[in-house]
């Protein structure tokens, strides 16, 4: 089974996201997006730590220890960004102003459902940052996130056993194996990567998919 | 390409319909986009309400729009000031309908929407003859009201200067209402004093970013 | 009888002002104290929409009709002063951070109660402004008015008539004939102003005064 | 004269007391008073309660109050980051507190408790385990979940500049929670990488007004 590399989901990723666009990036795998914007269109970052408009991650050696997103690496600014704090930064989200929220998922269910906060762990502690916040104000809601854990468990499944971080909040997710839309059907893969088979993808899927030619049928 | 900047002030308010709730930034006289409520007059909306501090003096901006009978009601803090002639004989005449809001309740229900609560306690007003009818709740021994997020439909601002994506920066007290009415409306319309190039706005000193702004428009309309 | 002009008013009001205070002053004759800052004391003002560290009126001729007070008269900005939205400005006053709330009256009452927003009029439109947030947020509230109307009726009254702004939230009240503290044992006059004798100034007051000598004698 | 410039940084955090409530601005690192914590550790301070985003990585800030067992509580939502050793450490041996709340709510609950509020209702978490207890309302069809003011007896910032009279500036993306956690503490303490002349910081670009700020440390730290 070929894979992506995260660079690769995230381009991916990035390709989906329209000219225009104000779209926050969650930390982990979502912040490499903004290093892979397409050159013909113009979309702004938000960083829930206080930051629209910012760009690619700035060449060695020209760090800036104090400008990071919400992944903590050092990003660059674009002429028209803008810096604000914390309750303002959340107040867009919350207030519904950005187009579009990318998260990581520990899981993400059939029906849209979210977890990305807890594991439930006793000792392993919980930590939920913006996710929260994105799941209720954001537009849509874009997951990205290995298909499966190292160990081959599905992160796309039936139903979460994580506590969830909202209920039917996401309505596509960028793997490593696939493009998937969440639709009031079930889990409609949009588009296989890798040069994967739709068995393949299925078979490390905890829930059911639709192949790609199911759409088209249903569509035409 | 993002570009906010509309040539035509027709352009830009003619999103405003009848019965809309239109934001008007402003203290007084200072913040408010004249410009662009002359406009709405040959626009023709009317049965509006207006979501502002004061409710106009003179023959200007909201005061106008009173005296044409465009405005349904108006939710302010301080509706009569020197001048404000035409409010005092539309509310005489039963013709129009008053929200009296406090002030900072009313700032911070505009803040609740643009932040996407959904409403808050304040201490402010608790016994008044402005809490009549409003939960309340003792909280820590101190009486509160409750209080609902308030957003419009369309949001007319004053700014200071103006980038294509829509950043802002005000004039002083100019400032007042208009950024939080930035976040509060579904469109936001701009009449800045000046256009400048993206880049040109230090990211540290926009007051409004321009994920909030729809459209902007450049006036004549000299501000110092 | 003798009476303060209103500058007079305000500038021994002013006189009461601490060094370092922050001062909210209100619509009405309390934006006048900003111009009767005794010189050697540093005092930031505030105004309710969205300024701190103002100064006094401009000299005629270098008006800028954006700098503006409570009143929507012309201000002009001392070093150190800033400027910001009405929802940051509010904060400031309900959540506690103003030292000394300055606010017209239509009738200040025996316990401190002041009503400053309504006449309970049908035709005659009433107007709260901010009064309502500073009687909650500022830590003291002083209340500077005429100390009657016109036609002689007072305005220190043993109860209001005219609907509540607050409840019991006075504790100074400056006029043109007197200074008077609201004390739990009532309203004790601490100077008596314009060359006025106490009972003349008694008269032309609907709640019971206590003289200042009564203050003296209570402290020793 | 007023004058929030304190020469001693020892004699700048001296009000904290044991069993005190503290906020702690910043972002992963950015945005954080590592001096004033580092002072806060030959202080002595105990059994306090530690308002943050996060809980510290590596050796230094709260991870190293952590270490030294210092803290009894941690506020914040984002505890675990790559290298927060001791925060995992306390955690799994349950030897502190840790209150989970989302960042968004954590930032509304500090504003709102500078802002007089009692109290407000937001979308956040309704129906996960985070608002498992609380009180909750459903508004115009939406779920709310109902949260308190969350305020502090002392909040240690790092901001960029500062005049005498406590006004602040910020640097990028350093701001974060500095400028909020100073309206909601008793007592604000700011350590500035410069201070400046007062009327040298333009009265638009005041981000922290010297209202909130009580005590201001000038540090040999680079920023940048």
């Amino acid at each position: 089974m070929n894979r992506l590399t995260p660079e690769q989901v995230a381009a991916r990723c990035a390709a989906d996201i329209p000219d225009g666009a104000y779209v926050n990036l969650g930390i982990g795998m979502p912040t490499e997006v903004a290093n892979h914007v397409p050159a013909d269109r113009e979309v702004i970052y938000h960083s829930e730590n206080g930051v629209l408009g910012f760009g690619a991650a700035p060449a060695p050696g020209e760090e800036d220890p104090q400008l990071i997103n919400a992944s903590k690496q050092h990003i660059t600014m674009r002429p028209g960004g803008s810096f604000f704090h914390h309750a303002d930064s959340f107040g867009m989200m919350r207030g519904g102003h950005i187009d579009i929220s990318v998260l990581g998922a520990y899981q993400v269910a059939a029906n849209g459902d979210l977890a990305n906060w807890s594991t439930g762990s006793e000792t392993y502690p919980p930590a939920v940052g913006g996710a929260m916040d994105l799941v209720v104000g954001a537009k849509q809601l874009f997951a990205i996130t290995r298909h499966t854990l190292k160990d081959g468990t599905p992160k796309i499944v039936e139903r979460c056993s994580y506590p969830l971080t909202g209920a039917g909040v996401v309505s596509r997710i960028y793997t490593d194996l696939a493009v998937i839309a969440v639709t009031d059907a079930g889990l409609q893969v949009i588009e296989l990567l890798a040069g994967n088979d739709f068995d393949t993808v299925q078979n490390v899927t905890d829930a059911p998919l639709m192949a790609p030619d199911t759409a088209r049928r249903a569509q035409g | 390409m993002i570009n906010r900047i509309r040539d035509s002030i027709a352009e830009a308010i003619a999103c405003v319909a009848d019965g809309d709730t239109l934001m008007c930034g402003g203290f007084g006289s200072s913040g408010v986009a004249f410009n662009l409520m002359d406009a709405l007059l040959d626009h023709g909306a009317r049965d509006l309400t207006i979501v502002a501090n004061n409710a106009g003096v003179g023959e200007t901006g909201i005061a106008r729009l009173l005296a044409e009978n465009r405005v349904a009601k108006v939710i302010c803090s301080y509706p009569r000031s020197p001048g404000s002639v035409w409010f005092e004989r539309r509310y005489e005449e039963n013709a129009i309908e008053l929200e009296l809001v406090p002030q900072g309740t009313l700032a911070e229900r505009i803040r609740a929407a643009g932040a996407g609560l959904g409403g808050f306690y304040t201490p402010t007003g608790y016994g008044t003859a402005l809490a009549e009818g409003k939960r309340t709740e003792i909280i820590d021994g101190v009486g509160h009201v409750f209080e609902t997020p308030l957003s419009a439909d369309v949001a007319l601002l004053k700014a200071e200067r103006a980038d294509r994506w829509g950043n802002l920066v005000y004039y002083k007290t100019a400032r007042n209402f208009n950024p939080i009415m930035a976040t509060a409306a579904r469109t936001v319309i701009a009449e800045v004093s000046a256009v400048v190039a993206l880049g040109d706005i230090d990211p540290e000193q926009v007051v409004t970013p321009g994920i909030f702004v729809d459209h902007v428009i450049e006036t004549e309309q000299a501000v110092a």
